[in-house]
């Protein structure tokens, strides 16, 4: 199924046209896409494919000196891009939509507490106090699957391992009620039992919070285990889009094909045998 | 935590008997004889039966380690023996004069951290504009620039030419402006390169990033992040810093004529007063020990890393 | 993209500068007899505070002697001695520092705790106490300023074998057989000797201050040696009527300083080590207590 | 934010702990009408009278007084004592006291406190033992004889081993016979441990001293004589003399006065010349006191030959170093002691500046000098000789370097020794010196005890003369000068002594030291001392 123009206007999150330019190199040239609530959208594609940059642009967050155009609409509603305005957008940023990065020991400050960020992270969009409480962080830790969050709660970031510490990124999205979840490489770096334990628990929010999931990663096992649609990704280009048994049995782009083909060569498949 | 610190308490006690025993090792294998400064300074004419006497009554002639073990237990118990020039004892001349270089030690301190930290944050701020440039000129220069020479431009200028400061001695807080200023510039200008540099490395650290994207705002996000993490490794810079002050003081304290140990130990090594100088090094390393001490245990206690790998070991 | 070609352009300048400073200096310290109209040391008085001219381009001193000489001989004093001191403590802080890393065990926990021993001390204070006690002159300078620094470089030196010792490319050397010393040689000296030199020329300026500030105390080279702190001591009476006495020696001082500064800087972009320094640097703050290498890195 | 908290809050507690310490540290000195500013280079010291260093000697000079005055003629004149006679044999003084002379704490002043306070000196006699009169009293005590003896109240009698000639002069000596309030004795009487206060009879009392920064002196109301103009005199520590210069400039001192010279001195001669073009200053030099000198070791190579001393005094251009390093201030000497002293006016013929005479004397001697070489060599040795002064008396440096350059005209090396005052001092004592700085100690001093300490082997002096063949001579006629009663015999031994010692080339005569005095327009009645010891600071008086 391909997104048509009527979808896209209802869809939670929709890009038009976006050009990231770093001086005369384009980094991302002319990507348009929409994903919608209570789906997993994956976007897969080689490292320096602008995936990244992508996603950190959705929150308005686009690396200085950079140039950036286009439109990205959260909820029929436009946010800034450039740098400068990012005060302007952090309404909509972290509130409605949150991002999941890789490699999260190095998202956490190490000298606070994970209590600190969550009362930090609820501080800036929360402005009462009321609805600032341990109650409401443990709540949230709870639901990503911390049997005793109070034991979490206290500890610093270099005290936890990466499963947990990419759990805890989830529960502050959850404490903030976000509709809509970037996940840029969020299991890359775990290994595969934790891996496997954060993907359940995606799939378990999308399915019971109608949470709208990203799914940014060059793991295609990952997209094929959780996505419903994939965008694929090419040095800053959209090359094939679709549902994602639509795109992995029948892939219309070489780039695809020659991934597929490396995906399931390193794991043994023979590729037409799965296609049949 | 108090597990550190009881480590580190502990930790102390050999470093000092160390820093106690190359301290005497390079009085006693030095040139000088302290039994012929010792007659000099007492007016007696140093013939070889007197310096023989004098050697008696100093305890040189005896085996050196003797010496030592006999010189320690006077040291620990505060008796650092006698000054050959002033014939009071040592310790209390140093204590007497140390208030003062550690005021000016202090404000020169305190000078370089107020200064440095708004001044490394804007022009890490205000990366590659006029304020960065301006203050990475300013602290290249200030980096290279001889305190001693400083100082004397100093004088040269704002006493002689302006008339505004006062050139020497102890008074007011206007008698201190120069002498900090000479001893904190090199301090300052390296702190300020470092908390810049610092505060450089972690605008683009992830969790800064992952900040953002939670939505808080950029007073949050630098005033917090940014800004401890940047500011938690001055911290270990302090304990260098002191060091540093101390050899400035020296140096600022004979140009302004400031009434503090360095200047009186200066003229003690003129004199070859050994007691006095025995006993000023001897106090300086045990203020910066127990000054670097002090700074690991705030690290520590400001950064949990340290804390909890630390207290573990 | 004008403001970047600009910054490069300036600093490309300042390189080319501070490499030009140094290399004159470096000649005036090796040619200093040949250059100079004068000898330093010669003294005539009628040429007491004579004005600069044909003679004595940049003057006299108050006992008449050639200030251009004077510096450059200066320059041959300063620079000579804090080329002998980086000498030895390259030599002491090498040996102590690779043979603590590389051998380990009660080896390098000895000879680490004789470097803290060192390193306890307030530098500038323990060589004012050395030459008290050992008296004035060049060569006793040269050992005290020597003595109070090596330690720290033993310290870098360590940190920089330990944590290249563990790298992949040296263990992969190693599994594949190549012996102790050649692993040494080929895989862990040139990295530390690149590092060292950055090191060294970012730290000469800082010895040098050390060594003009203990001659300008009245602690340092004896007389009539010139030296650019004693020739700011000395002047430093003049001051009223021939101020511009003061200011040759000093502005020696912080161009030589600052050009060694801007030269280490531009060696640490060039080789840049960058990797390297902060695995080292980590290291090396856990195990400091004082971690002198923050320090090191602002400079 | 916990730790941002942290960090303000150490700023915060380190604030509060400079500005404590600050406003606990503040002592002021008076300022004001009635104050009139000087600085030393260091404090004065305890003002033991008995005493030596650290104490010193112009501030003992203002609190404590002698019984006699040495006065700038040469002469003494009659002080705490109103009048004496002395035996026909020379060995008994009788002292008759000034009467209604009060110590600064009301104690009076009288033949007791005066036994009091010689008994004291002479328990540790051994400390001054330099002082022929201290070694003359004791000598009596240790016979079983009583050197001081009260006929009354106000009248004391001195005896004497010998009938020692310049007893009046040390008399006068600043220190050691000088008195302490009966009351500020410590208990067991021994001030050579120490005092109870600083007590004397002088214009000055000390009031506060606060080390490392200032002395404070106050007039004494009760002093017997011309009392000081000024309410409080306060001293301040300036150890350097471009600070003072400085100081002097920004008016945080009134009044620079003593010794020239940076480095020994008060400000260095240059500072002097420039305040004396200035005008607006008021400038003063003294007459001469003592003399700047360098001995010439005779017992060393190669100073021990008579021809190579002759050639090192006609190579100095003694004028040239008088008017550029000497500025004028102190006048070219060309005898060890200035003919006005005592017995010192002989008429010796001076070594002249002539580098070619110099030159001819070396060349007879054997010394030649080889084609393309700077130095004189004689059977392969060359002529070379170790200068020795103090590394950090810039005055002695400077002088060090010029006559290394005018040894270098005559082919002579000089190799520069400057070095800490305690090596310095040791090669005094033994002899390590081809030429060496010894400046003579000028009056009273001048000539008795300074001849009397070419007897004493731990002094330059000795040291110097001991190569020449009639050294035993010449101490044999010091011993005797000092105690000869006979005017006409004393003038010839003097006479002999003293032409020996210039003839033999010994010693190389600088110039005649002198003191300084610069203040401004608003200070008056600042007039030099007798002696450069002391300064007269009663008669000042600020505008």
């Amino acid at each position: 199924m391909t997104p048509s123009s009527s979808a896209s206007a209802q869809a939670y999150l929709n890009v038009r046209d976006l050009r990231i330019t770093a001086g005369e190199k384009i980094l991302v040239g002319g990507l348009s896409f929409t994903a919608e609530k209570g789906r997993v959208t994956g976007m897969v594609g080689e490292s320096g494919s602008g995936k990244s940059l992508t996603c950190q642009t959705i929150m308005g967050l686009p690396p200085r000196g950079l140039s950036v155009s286009g439109d990205v609409l959260l909820n029929g509603v436009a946010m800034p891009l450039e740098p400068k305005n990012a005060v302007l957008a952090h309404g909509s940023r972290g509130r409605q939509v949150a991002m999941i990065m890789q490699n999260p020991i190095s998202c956490f400050n190490p000298v606070c507490t994970i209590k600190t960020h969550f009362r930090e992270t609820l501080a800036a969009h929360h402005k009462s106090r009321l609805d600032n409480t341990r109650q409401r962080w443990r709540s949230s830790l709870v639901q990503v699957g911390f049997e005793n969050p109070d034991a979490i709660l206290p500890l610093y970031p270099f005290q936890m391992s990466g499963g947990m510490l990419q759990r805890v990124m989830i529960a502050l999205a959850l404490a903030l009620d976000v509709d809509f979840l970037l996940a840029d490489e969020a299991t890359t770096d775990l290994d595969a039992v934790s891996q496997r334990r954060v993907l359940d628990l995606v799939a378990s929010l999308v399915h019971d919070r109608d949470l709208g999931v990203l799914l940014i990663t060059h793991d295609l096992s990952v997209i094929a285990h959780l996505a419903d649609d994939v965008l694929v990704m090419r040095e800053g280009v959209l090359v094939e889009r679709g549902n994602v048994h639509a795109v992995f049995n029948r892939p219309c782009h070489p780039y695809t094909i020659s991934l597929l083909e490396a995906h399931y060569r390193l794991y043994g498949i023979d590729m037409e045998a799965s296609c049949n | 935590m108090l597990r550190y610190i009881l480590k580190r308490l502990a930790m102390l006690a050999p470093i000092l008997l160390t820093v106690s025993l190359v301290v005497f090792g390079i009085l006693r294998l030095g040139e000088g004889d302290p039994a012929m400064s010792y007659l000099r300074m007492s007016n007696i004419p140093p013939t070889d039966q007197a310096l023989a006497v004098a050697r008696a009554e100093l305890g040189l002639d005896r085996p050196l380690h003797e010496q030592y073990l006999d010189w320690l237990g006077c040291a620990v118990q505060g008796d650092f023996g006698r000054s050959y020039v002033t014939k009071n004892p040592v310790l209390e001349e140093i204590f007497y004069y140390l208030p003062n270089t550690l005021i000016l030690a202090g404000a020169s301190l305190l000078f370089t951290l107020v200064l440095s930290v708004p001044l490394g944050m804007v022009s890490a701020l205000k990366k590659d504009q006029l304020p960065d440039h301006l203050t990475r000129g300013l602290s290249f220069f200030g980096v290279s620039m001889p305190n001693f020479w400083f100082g004397f431009i100093l004088v040269w200028v704002f006493s002689i030419q302006l008339g505004w400061l006062p050139p020497m001695g102890k008074g007011g807080p206007a008698h201190m402006v120069m002498p900090v200023l000479t001893m904190s510039l090199m301090s300052l200008c390296i702190n300020t390169r470092l908390i810049r540099a610092n505060m450089l490395d972690n605008m683009h650290a992830r969790y800064v990033l992952y900040a953002r994207a939670r939505g808080l705002p950029e007073s949050v996000v630098v005033g917090r992040h940014v800004m401890t993490n940047s500011l938690i490794p001055v911290i270990t810079a302090v304990g260098m810093h002191v060091g540093e002050l101390f050899g400035g003081a020296v140096i600022a304290e004979s140009i302004f004529a400031w009434p503090g140990v360095g200047r009186y130990a200066v003229s003690a090594i003129y004199n070859r007063d050994f007691p006095v100088m025995q006993c000023f090094i001897l106090v300086m390393t045990t203020i910066f020990v127990t000054m670097n001490l002090i700074v690991d245990i705030c690290y520590a206690w400001l950064d949990p890393r340290i804390r909890y790998e630390g207290g573990g070991q | 993209m004008t403001v970047n070609g600009l910054k490069r352009h300036l600093r490309r300048g300042l390189v080319a500068f501070s490499i030009l400073v140094v290399f004159i200096l470096a000649v005036s310290a090796l040619f200093a007899p040949l250059l100079s109209t004068h000898d330093p040391t010669e003294v005539t008085l009628a040429n007491k505070f004579a004005e600069p001219g044909l003679d004595h381009p940049l003057g006299c001193d108050h006992l008449g002697r050639d200030v251009l000489s004077r510096l450059l001989h200066g320059a041959r004093t300063s620079l000579g001695a804090v080329a002998v001191i980086a000498g030895v403590i390259l030599l002491l802080g090498f040996a102590v520092g690779a043979t603590a890393g590389y051998a380990g065990g009660v080896l390098d926990s000895t000879l680490m705790r004789i470097c803290d021993v060192f390193l306890t001390f307030p530098t500038f204070i323990l060589a004012m106490f050395m030459i008290g006690v050992l008296g004035t002159g060049i060569v006793n300078v040269i050992l005290a300023v020597s003595l109070t620094h090596w330690a720290w470089y033993a310290r870098i030196i360590r940190s920089l074998v330990l944590a290249l010792k563990n790298r992949e490319h040296v263990l992969a050397a190693r599994v594949s057989g190549t012996g102790r010393f050649m692993t040494m040689v080929r895989h862990i000296l040139p990295p530390v000797f690149a590092q060292l030199a950055i090191l060294a020329t970012l730290d000469i300026g800082h010895m040098m201050m050390h060594v003009s500030g203990l001659s300008f105390l009245g602690l340092g080279v004896r007389p009539p040696t010139p030296e650019w702190g004693v020739m700011i001591a000395d002047a430093r009476q003049y001051v009223w009527t021939h101020p511009e006495l003061i200011m040759y020696p000093g502005l020696a001082i912080f161009v030589t300083v600052m050009a060694f500064n801007l030269l280490g800087d531009a060696l640490r972009d060039a080789l840049d080590p960058h990797a390297l320094e902060h695995t080292a640097t980590d290291h090396a703050r856990r195990e400091t207590a004082s971690s002198s290498e923050s320090l090191q890195e602002a400079y | 934010m916990k730790c941002i908290r942290l960090v303000l809050f150490g700023f915060v507690l380190a604030f509060c702990t400079v500005l404590l310490s600050l406003a606990n540290a503040t002592a002021e000195p008076p300022k004001g009408e009635g104050v009139l500013v000087y600085s030393w280079s260091s404090n004065v010291g305890p003002l033991n009278p008995h005493r030596y260093s650290p104490s010193q000697m112009f501030a003992q000079a203002m609190v404590y007084e002698p019984l006699v005055r040495y006065q700038a003629d040469g002469t003494v004149a009659p002080w705490l004592a109103e009048s004496w006679t002395a035996s026909i044999n020379g060995r008994e003084y009788v002292f008759r006291l000034r009467q209604g002379v009060t110590f600064s704490d009301g104690t009076p002043f009288n033949a007791r406190a005066v036994k009091l306070n010689l008994d004291a000196v002479l328990k540790n006699h051994e400390s001054h033992d330099w002082l022929e009169l201290v070694n003359q009293l004791h000598a009596v005590e240790a016979a079983g004889g009583q050197a001081v003896s009260i006929l009354d109240d106000y009248t004391v009698k001195l005896t004497l081993k010998d009938s020692y000639y310049p007893i009046l002069q040390e008399l006068a000596l600043i220190r050691p016979v000088r008195f302490l309030s009966p009351a500020a004795f410590p208990d067991d009487g021994d001030t050579g441990k120490g005092i109870k206060a600083p007590i004397g009879t002088g214009p000055w009392q000390v009031t506060e001293m606060v080390k490392g920064e200032y002395d404070v002196f106050e007039r004494n109301d009760r002093y017997w004589g011309q009392k000081p103009n000024m309410r409080h005199l306060v001293v301040k520590v300036i150890p350097d003399s471009n600070a003072r210069a400085v100081a002097f400039d920004t008016g945080e001192i009134d009044l620079i006065y003593g010794a020239g010279g940076h480095g020994a001195g008060q400000i260095g001669l240059d500072t002097f010349e420039r305040y004396q073009k200035m005008g607006e200053m008021i400038t003063g030099v003294s007459q001469p006191l003592a003399t700047r000198t360098l001995a010439l070791n005779t017992n060393r190579f190669p100073t021990n030959e008579l021809a190579v001393r002759q050639a090192v005094l006609h190579a100095v251009d003694k004028k040239a170093l008088v008017d550029h390093i000497f500025l004028g201030v102190e006048k070219q000497a060309d005898t060890i002691f200035a003919p006005s002293m005592p017995y010192c006016d002989l008429g010796l013929a001076p070594f002249r500046y002539d580098p070619a005479g110099a030159a001819t004397l070396l060349d007879k001697a054997g010394w030649i000098l080889p084609a393309g070489s700077a130095w004189r060599v004689r059977d392969g040795k060359e002529l070379a000789l170790d200068l020795c002064f103090v590394g950090n008396d810039a005055l002695q440096k400077s002088v060090a370097e010029v006559l290394q350059g005018y040894l270098k005209k005559i082919g002579v090396k000089a190799n520069l020794l400057g070095e800490e005052s305690d090596s310095f001092y040791n090669r005094q004592k033994n002899g390590e010196f081809g030429m060496i700085f010894g400046d003579t100690w000028g009056a009273p001093y001048d000539p008795h005890s300074f001849c009397s300490a070419m007897r004493v082997p731990s002094h330059a002096d000795y040291q110097a003369q001991l190569g020449l063949p009639m050294k035993a001579d010449i101490d044999a006629r010091i011993g005797e000068v000092l105690v000869t009663l006979n005017e006409e015999a004393r003038r010839n031994l003097y006479a002999d002594i003293l032409t020996t010692l210039h003839e033999q080339a010994v010693y190389l005569p600088l110039s005649y030291m002198t003191s300084i005095m610069v203040h401004g327009k608003n200070i008056e009645g600042a007039a030099f001392g007798a002696t450069k010891y002391e300064i007269p600071f009663e008669p000042v008086r600020k505008k």
